[in-house]
């Protein structure tokens, strides 16, 4: 399933200082769907190269991460239990709090 | 037309004639930016476009609150500031630069830090909030002052090469609570002074701000509630996203929320969020 | 460090730290900043803040041109100026306020209106041209000149509650003839005088005017060559789209291009657009 | 076919003011195609209500006009000659010379 997955808001620099990646992520062997639970995972063991709690806590995203999957705040479309399609778009974004 | 400029003085009408002449905007625009009070919390790189914009459009009445004092690595984002006013308060030389540019704006200098202990009073005087602040405690603690004096928070922020915006607790939408009920990690909560900042980003999102309050102010467009406004200054790319709506379950906002005024003035958000309000005593360059 | 700090006065590592701070920029960026020179064409709504941040995040250089006087119903928008300065030059003006901002600067006032007998040797002093004009010869003329002079081009423009953004003849990108090779007809062009403006718009489009023409005399990012910023304040939308690149029939810059300087200069840019650079003639206001 | 049109840069007081029109358009009698050369005829009989001069000059937009189709300038996908797919989007701008 070809993704693209963007970080930004100081995300970015868990993974070298790019904010846009375009991959192409399998779903788990015996199963045929991807669900945003499934991509955490594959994130943290593929993208993320240093502080891996800075990106996750738990199963989730840590406290003060928005994910936008096209768009739009997955808690609007299911949160870890929404289903990718092929395309999306994917956004993790920290919170900002300068000014 | 004698009947719809009434309440703009010939003085008004010359002044703001290219806001008249707007068909979304015109007179009642106007007359309604005229008659609101707005409380800009923070005289810093996001509130130096806010106050400036906001006193040269005619707001009735403007505050602005902030402890700070103006120094020399403030100027090269916060252009509200002269060099002349180096070592003085930012609120008084905020105060100073929107009077000169439209003395018939009544301003209010707060010369303090807006903390819980003193919020409610200082709040509740206006009708719209700002949030230009430059760290987390703050933030939250301006979200909930809002939402318990019911007060549309327009909230901006900026670090690096990126920033933030969106309109809180306004027509039913979220607070800052529905959106990060738990505060991130204390190392994650990186300021202007640790990481540096470009000087014209929050310049770009203090504008929106701005634009953001004169809209809530004067019931004209849609505000950004609901939605939040995403900017890189290195790829010159924004994004409008949508986001969640206000949270039943909301500690401050929910449904049954219980959480009181008298709550409000005891709780510490410097606890809550393991990060000081102020950064003077961090202030530091390491090259 | 001492070596990449060459350049850079103790007082400028100070001011400049949170610009220091940053990654993408650093002190190879502040250094370029440093060592440009940028002229900025009007002193109106989107000039002030282009100037203004322009001077604060330390250019080395920044020439303002313009022929006009501030007016009362200037100030809604332009928030460089103060109310002391109606009826004096706008560029003595924003240079005041810029220098008051900045007094490193070197600052270049120009009080005379650009124009095609006079824009070769104002524009070949600069490294970078900022277009903050509101009238359409002025655009045309601009780009024509940047062209003749190989200057990349931050053009900017606001009307009624919406704005435009692009960067034109910037490494091999498309000139304005380009995009516009005809004029409109002179019905369409509208003027923030004929049709109002909400103040706080060229704000936003200035402010990422200045960002753009930083990130050029930086070479920090990727500037808005090749795209354009669309941006509707009523609904805070902006999208950011691609257009074409450099016309290979363009007159101005395409391959066979035979428009000399003389040509320039007795070039009739308002006659050519219907339309005139200067608009204090038809200032009036209908109600 | 579906279509989202946009009108900005006051080219939308040529259709009463709404800058989103969301269009069922079909293609030409005997076509299965819908050229942009077609889109412009049936915006100017269907949404544009005054000064249809200041929308279209001869077979093509007027000067001064951007059309970016899925935001990007037409010229870049064959202007006039442009097939339309379902779910386009199609933006007219205005350039603007305020400031
Ligand atoms: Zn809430
Ligand atoms: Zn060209």
């Amino acid at each position: 399933m070809h993704l693209t997955l963007e970080f930004g808001g100081g995300l970015e620099l868990l993974c070298q200082s790019t904010k846009i990646h375009s991959v192409d992520v399998k779903p788990k062997p015996g199963e045929d769907k991807l669900a945003m639970r499934d991509l955490l995972v594959w994130v943290k063991s593929n993208l993320i190269k240093e502080r891996p709690e800075m990106f996750m806590k738990g199963d989730s995203v840590r406290p003060g991460v928005l994910v936008l999957i096209n768009d739009c705040d997955w808690e609007l479309c299911g949160s870890l239990d929404t289903e990718l399609e092929e395309k999306d778009n994917v956004v993790f974004i920290s919170t900002l709090h300068g000014g | 037309n004698g009947a719809t400029l009434s309440g703009l003085s010939p003085k008004m009408i010359h002044r703001y004639s290219r806001h008249l002449l707007l068909p979304d905007f015109g007179v009642e625009g106007q007359l309604k930016l005229s008659k609101s009070s707005i409380l800009v919390v923070g005289a810093g790189g996001l509130g130096s476009p806010v106050a400036m914009y906001l006193a040269s459009c005619g707001v009735g009445c403007l505050g602005i609150v902030d402890s700070d004092i103006v120094e020399l690595n403030n100027l090269h984002r916060q252009i509200i500031h002269t060099e002349a006013y180096v070592g003085q308060s930012k609120v008084k030389s905020a105060a100073s630069s929107c009077h000169a540019i439209n003395s018939s704006v009544k301003l209010v200098e707060h010369r303090e830090a807006l903390q819980a202990v003193n919020a409610l009073d200082i709040v509740s005087k206006y009708d719209i909030v700002v949030d230009a602040t430059d760290n987390l405690p703050s933030r939250y603690m301006i979200s909930d002052c809002c939402v318990l004096l019911d007060k549309p928070l327009v909230s901006g922020a900026a670090l690096g090469m990126e920033g933030q915006l969106t309109v809180y607790n306004y027509n039913g939408g979220p607070c800052y609570r529905c959106l990060f009920p738990t505060p991130p990690p204390s190392t994650a909560c990186q300021r202007c002074s640790d990481s540096g900042v470009l000087g014209v980003v929050p310049g770009v999102i203090g504008c929106l701000q701005a634009l953001e309050a004169i809209k809530v102010a004067s019931a004209v467009g849609e505000p950004l509630s609901g939605r939040m406004l995403l900017f890189d200054a290195l790829s010159s790319r924004t994004r409008t996203v949508k986001i969640r709506g206000r949270s039943p379950l909301c500690p401050i906002c929910g449904e049954n929320a219980a959480f009181t005024r008298e709550n409000f003035q005891s709780f510490d958000y410097e606890n809550f969020t393991q990060s000081p309000m102020s950064d003077r005593s961090s202030e530091k360059l390491n090259l």
